[in-house]
């Protein structure tokens, strides 16, 4: 019975006191800090940078934890979400380098702006229409925001854009990589990685730059899910008439839903960007909005923690299995069945929906029970 | 038809009529309620009544006529602000949040009254604090005057149909209205059930709340409310206190011949 | 000592992925201590190094990313087949987006084995990969990438294989001018990086002579209302940027049309899939190519060793490909190991390949550059002038 | 960006033939997506590669009987009907198997309907690279040298032999209407008349109406659920089916991944005629490809998906449940 014994492993993290529990959060924190210069054998990715996958990692995990305020607080289905995030992007490239040579630290702010601004003009006509038409209408926007990028020369056009700034770099102290001989960790002094220099051959740094980001959102999140807000989100979610007969003015908190998404999806947008150094629409077919939503789904909407676990798997494992390669796409289409069909709520559901399945299996398994017993008694 | 239990009117429903395409469903409608009284709205299936309380709360426009509440019209406000005014209502077929607990339920009806927004809400300010507090503690209450507050964390959709429907109600008051309108309540509850939830309806109004009733059970409307009103094909047949109103053979031709086993 | 153990480690795994390691040198970990020259293949030759080829090996653009492989595998197993030391062949698969370009780059930075890199085959990659190489200075020989702008961001380890769009694009609208003699011209993109600079330069070039133009999206299908257009306009010649998926798909719907003017594309359509797609359609187009032709012995050869290997004929950029990956080989039998010699030869180098002559300018560019018309007649790709 | 007006009046009679003509295969396509929306609810997302692998079986079925050239008269209309039998056989087979494996295990366990959504994202993906993979799966067999011709190239563009002579069939002003675009119109028409009969009138069709409406009541009614979601989705593979090999005609040729970009395409349709509607697919689906053809004239063919988009953004905006409205079950909240 693994649910049981990882509720039995929540129910004891649960009773620990706060302390220990700080205690903890600080050491997962930390641990997760020095993952890439870890280079922990098994979880490090051979092919490609393992501190460059996991920038990618953090990315995706924003993009989810956006996503997840639409899509699994809001309930409002969008396939379009790489819109905002090419916003985003798009807008950091030309201030800091296409047509302006802002620095990256103003352009950045400007770019979620100008993100959250596109995310509330698509949402005022459209979060009227139902649900399974918003999924459409927000799928063309992404569309046309990839093709108006294709086919405008001012916005780079198919070429795109080049050198987009890098963050400003501090260059403090040197940290040595691990590198590991068989089971055996040895410090490598040769393999160091300069704090915090934001450089072209070492993507650590951004890295921690990303984590950093997703640790505020995390925090961010729950502050905000904890609130009249939250409440107000999920009361539309799950009757929008009911919501706005208790006083929810759904629409205008349908609006904010969208409008934050937006501002995080920018925000990942620049990040990417900055990081990426260059920026064609290529980064921003349909596929991604898709992929995003599989994060979102397959780790459990709803659920901060879900959702990072969710990015973890979409981002991750394909990088960390590249020796799949060619059926890569194959694999991750059958995990997406199989989750589907064998976990349905995600892999880590939001708390409250374990709570309702397990009362659910409980009256089911009575119910069965009883059916079980008249039958025999019949017999 | 008398005019009883004085006091400053609540609510005026003034000539409203509602048309769906040919369809009549509500045909110059007038009545009032006064504060603090229970006003019961009866009539056969059919006969308007879940139509005119969606009138009320906002939920369809009128084709014709006024609505005013607290002498101010609500015909055209949005649905949310009708409640923000100090309407509140339960729904025939339960319609809670059914993922969220009944705390939190109760707590999106006090928010109506909140202005928590996303600053106060990210940077804890002090109004988020204020409104929580005061949120959970009027919650609370609630959910401890309707019996229910051992279920406070509780899903809604795992509390018993009994519970589900006192969960309505003490959503609908959280929201500090000063009309609550109840459609049904009584709907599916057996008869000790019903004796409760009228000492219920008792109580809310005892708090200073007007209340509009909705309900099929004559034996329930009778017993609680103050004054009715009996609609029937869209149209205001008889108002009156309950007494005279069981003797009215308009009424009894129009509603108790047509349905018997709900007169009984 | 624990560094170069372990790139001695990453180095054998390179070799072993890449192809069957052969018996080459001692393997033994430990006292790997002097790697450089443990090398116990026969002449000078280099040992224990390995190419790389950077591009899509799946993916939406996996189609065009194939030829590119396995031309530059056919250089690598023609040099192993008589070499002491083999070469190793990495597979480096950015799917074509720029996305993974920059992780995938520093991972094959930080492979001390890779001394060349077959590619970056798209211009997105490259300009995401491309500061990377510099810096880690591996150098990069593309086969494919074609932005003329490249070639400025200024980095040594930049080299192409191949004519950009500025030397292909002036040489398409002087065929047109001077031997099509047409009048009347239609230029058709299809808004890729590609095909977009190569339009953009036909028509700046042909001028008044362009009486319309059209702009279609790559993996489109439909092209009725670009074919109305092109009939409409009375156009006798078409030009079109791009590959040669849409290349087929374009010239159909027009010869299904009763269009009859001449169609004229570049580089990007020489593939065997043009003439699969189109089939009669293809009758008559007029391909340019800064590839020298295959009536050449030394093309002839490339093409049938190809196609016995893969049992295909080879598609675009094929060659370009093998000539790239020869480069760096002869390098390789010269007993270059290490990236900066390998830079300086490559920046030095000066010989005739299969396409072309190759030698580099110092940004990289290749210097001599000879623009060929082809044309289709019954059914396959024939040369038909050079384009002076 | 120019606007393009005399071109777009001059050619307005060629222009709008030639959306139609593709505009049906939408509608064709469109019907299968409105079908299982109008049942279940469900975006099916893998809907297009049903379409997909149609095109490749006309694809095959004409490989395999045409040899060398054109055989022309008699001979080249039975290849025509194999083709099209072949192409509707094995969207009809895949869509079923979709709904076994893909919604059947879903829809059994009550799972909400976004999970049914990254479901049938999930078998989109795979089928499509089972298709763009077949060189590697029949390798695995040691097929991959005998069926050399239909594997290869799994990656790139496969074509189809030429069989049907385009002439020119009659003329409106001085634009000439061509046989493929005449056929494609016909038959897409005739096949959503012929469908949208058999769902008013037919017993089955009946099922799924009612199903469509109050799928609780149908069941206590004795319609059973599982058949009428099967029904649903043979005949939505079906039309695909036609779609697949009236693409055929008209392009040509296919790819294992051609079903995306025309599933989207579809799919907006199916919305933009009102989903849940048998007849709104039709509509949809002709004015998107007239509207699609349009736009490029005026605009640039570049604009052409920004133009369909922006048109169901504005369709949507102004009828709110699209041209028709939805239908097939009820308007629901």
């Amino acid at each position: 019975m693994t649910n049981k014994s990882s509720a039995g492993f929540r129910q004891r993290i649960i009773a620990l006191p706060k302390p220990a529990k700080i205690a903890l959060w600080v050491a997962l924190a930390v641990l997760a800090y020095a993952l890439p210069l870890l280079e922990p054998p098994l979880i490090s990715t051979p092919g490609t940078d393992f501190g460059g996958v996991l920038f990618t990692v953090t990315v995706y995990c924003m993009v989810a934890l956006g996503l997840n305020i639409v899509v699994g607080y809001a309930g409002l289905l969008d396939l379009g979400y790489v819109g905002f995030y090419a916003i985003g992007a798009y807008t950091a490239a030309i201030l800091t380098s296409f047509h302006a040579s802002w620095p990256l630290l103003l352009a950045i702010p400007v770019a979620v702006a100008v993100t959250m601004v596109s995310g509330v003009l698509l949402g005022a006509p459209t979060l009227r229409v139902r649900g399974d038409y918003l999924a459409i209408v927000t799928l063309g926007f992404g569309e046309i925001i990839r093709l108006t990028a294709v086919n405008i020369e001012w916005l780079g056009a198919a070429k795109g854009i080049s050198a987009i700034q890098r963050p400003p770099s501090i260059e403090l102290f040197e940290i040595p990589h691990l590198f590991w001989d068989g089971a055996v960790p040895l410090v490598d002094p040769d393999d160091t990685t300069t704090f915090l220099e934001f450089g072209v051959l070492d993507q650590i740094p951004y890295y921690w730059l990303g984590l950093t980001v997703v640790i505020v959102l995390l925090f961010a999140d729950r502050l905000i899910k904890d609130s009249r807000v939250g409440r107000a989100w999920e009361a539309t979610r799950e009757d929008e008439d009911a919501a706005e007969l208790m006083g929810v003015p759904t629409f205008r908190f349908k609006l904010l839903a969208f409008s934050t998404g937006a501002f995080i999806g920018g925000l990942a947008g620049a990040l990417y960007a900055s990081r990426q150094s260059f920026i064609n629409p290529m980064s921003f077919l349909l596929l991604f909005s898709i992929l995003f939503l599989a994060a979102v789904v397959v780790g459990g909407q709803g659920n901060r923690w879900g959702v990072i676990v969710g990015a973890i798997v979409v981002a991750y494992l394909p990088e960390r299995f590249r020796e799949f390669s060619e059926f890569r796409v194959l694999v991750f289409g059958l995990a997406l069945m199989l989750l589907s069909s064998f976990r349905p709520e995600g892999l880590l559901p939001p708390r409250r929906t374990v709570r309702a399945k397990q009362l659910e299996h409980e009256i089911e398994a009575l119910e069965e029970g009883q059916l079980e017993e008249e039958e025999a008694a019949r017999g | 038809m008398a005019e009883s239990a004085p006091g400053r009117r609540v609510l005026e429903v003034d000539a409203l009529t509602l048309q769906f395409g040919g369809l009549r469903a509500l045909d110059d409608v007038s009545f009032h309620i006064n504060e603090g009284e229970i006003l019961g709205l009866i009539g056969p299936n059919g006969a308007g009544k879940t139509t005119c309380f969606n009138a009320v709360t906002g939920v369809y426009r009128p084709t014709g006529g006024d609505i005013r509440f607290n002498g101010e019209s609500i015909v055209g406000r949005k649905r949310f602000q009708i409640t923000q005014m100090g309407i509140a209502r339960t729904f025939q077929n339960i319609r809670l949040f059914r993922s969220m607990t009944a705390l939190e339920n109760v707590m999106v009806g006090a928010d109506a009254n909140h202005k928590t927004g996303m600053l106060s809400a990210l940077f804890r300010l002090p109004r988020h604090r204020v409104e929580e507090q005061q949120g959970h503690d009027r919650a609370m209450e609630l959910l401890r005057f309707m019996g229910i507050h051992r279920h406070a964390d509780e899903l809604a959709a795992n509390l018993s149909y009994g519970d589900q429907r006192r969960l309505e109600i003490a959503r609908a008051m959280a929201t500090d209205p000063k009309l609550i309108c109840l459609d049904e309540p009584a709907a599916g509850f057996n008869p000790a059930e019903k004796v409760q939830l009228m000492e219920l309806i008792r109580k809310v109004r005892d708090q200073g709340y007007t209340v509009l009733l909705i309900e099929h059970d004559m034996r329930l409307v009778m017993g609680v409310t103050d004054r009715i009103v009996v609609l029937e094909f869209g149209r205001k047949i008889a108002e009156g206190l309950p007494d005279e109103i069981r003797d009215n053979p308009a009424v009894i031709a129009a509603y108790l011949g047509v349905d018997e086993e709900d007169a009984s | 000592m624990i560094r170069t153990t372990r790139s001695w480690r990453i180095a054998a795994a390179a070799v072993a992925a890449g192809l069957t390691l052969a018996a080459c040198g001692t393997t033994d970990d430990e006292g790997g201590g002097d790697d450089e020259n443990a090398g116990g293949g026969g002449g000078d030759a280099a040992c224990d190094v390995s190419l790389a080829f950077f591009g899509p090996q799946t993916g939406p653009a996996a189609g065009l990313g194939q030829p590119i492989i396995q031309g530059a595998q056919l250089a690598i197993d023609q040099y192993n087949a008589d070499a002491e030391c083999e070469v190793g062949y990495e597979l480096i698969d950015s799917q074509g987006s720029p996305d993974q370009a920059p992780s995938l780059a520093t991972e094959a930075a930080g492979n001390e084995a890779i001394i060349g890199v077959v590619g970056p085959a798209f211009s997105g990659e490259s300009d995401a990969a491309g500061p990377i190489f510099a810096e880690a200075g591996l150098p990069t020989i593309s086969p494919s990438a074609t932005n003329p702008a490249l070639a400025d961001n200024g980095w040594d380890t930049f080299h192409r294989a191949l004519g950009n769009d500025a030397t292909q694009g002036p040489a398409a609208a002087k065929y047109i001018q001077d031997t099509l003699q047409a009048k009347q011209v239609f230029v058709i993109d299809d808004a890729s990086e590609y095909g977009a600079g190569l339009a953009d330069i036909v028509k700046e070039e042909l001028g008044d002579t362009v009486v319309g133009e059209d702009t279609i999206q790559v993996g489109d299908t439909d092209f009725s209302a670009t074919v109305t257009a092109v009939t409409s306009s009375n156009a006798d010649t078409v030009f079109f940027g791009g590959y040669y998926a849409e290349a087929a798909l374009i010239v159909s719907q027009l010869r299904d049309r009763g269009y009859e003017g001449t169609f004229v594309v570049a580089d990007g359509v020489k593939d065997p899939g043009y003439l699969d797609g189109a089939k009669d359609a293809a009758e008559g187009t007029i391909i340019t190519c800064p590839c020298i032709p295959a009536e050449d012995p030394a093309v002839a050869e490339f093409a049938s060793a190809y196609e016995e290997e893969f049992g295909e004929a080879p598609g675009t950029y094929a060659a370009e490909a093998y000539d790239a990956a020869n480069i760096f080989l002869d390098g390789i039998a010269e007993g270059i190991d290490n990236r900066e010699d390998m830079l300086t030869f490559v920046n030095e180098y000066d010989e005739q390949g299969v396409t072309k002559q190759l030698k580099f300018d110092e940004t990289g560019e290749p210097s001599d550059v000879h623009v060929y018309a082809y044309s289709v007649k019954n059914g396959e790709i024939v040369s038909d002038q050079e384009i002076e | 960006m120019d606007l393009n007006f005399s071109f777009f009046f001059s050619n307005f009679p060629e222009l709008t033939v030639t959306g139609l003509a593709f505009g049906a295969i939408y509608a064709l396509i469109a019907l299968g997506y409105t079908m299982v929306y109008g049942v279940l609810q469900l975006i099916n997302f893998a809907h297009s590669e049903v379409f997909m692998y149609g095109t490749f079986a006309a694809l095959w079925f004409t490989m395999a009987t045409v040899g060398g050239g054109n055989p022309g008269g008699f001979q080249t209309l039975a290849i025509l009907i194999g083709a099209l039998l072949s192409a509707m056989a094995m969207s009809a087979l895949i869509a079923l198997i979709l709904e076994r494996v893909a919604y059947r295990p879903l829809i059994k366990r009550n799972a909400p309907r976004l999970i049914a959504l990254i479901s049938a994202i999930g078998a989109s993906f795979v089928l499509a690279e089972l298709m763009g993979l077949r060189d590697r799966v029949t390798g695995w067999v040691g097929l991959d040298d005998d069926l050399r011709d239909y594997v290869g190239r799994a990656r790139i563009n496969n074509s189809m032999p030429n069989i049907v002579d385009n002439k020119v069939l009659f003329s409106i002003g001085d634009a000439d209407v061509r046989m493929v675009d005449v056929i494609v119109i016909v038959a897409a028409i005739v096949m959503m008349v012929a469908v949208d009969q058999f769902v008013r009138r037919s017993r089955l069709g009946r099922g799924i109406r009612a199903t469509a409406q109050d799928p609780e009541t149908a069941a206590l009614m004795g319609v059973n659920s599982t058949r009428v979601i099967q029904l649903t989705f043979l005949l939505g593979g079906l039309m695909a089916g036609v779609a697949a090999f009236l693409y055929m005609l008209k392009i040509e040729v296919t790819k294992f991944d051609v079903g995306f970009l025309l599933g989207v395409k579809a799919f907006t349709a199916a919305v933009l005629g009102g989903i849940g509607n048998l007849r709104g697919a039709l509509v949809g689906g002709l004015v998107l490809g007239v509207v699609e053809n349009w736009g490029s004239a005026i605009l640039g063919s570049e604009w052409r998906h920004v133009v369909a988009f922006v048109l169901l953004v504005v369709i949507l905006l102004f009828r709110p449940t699209g041209i028709l409205g939805e239908s097939l079950g009820k308007a629901r909240t």
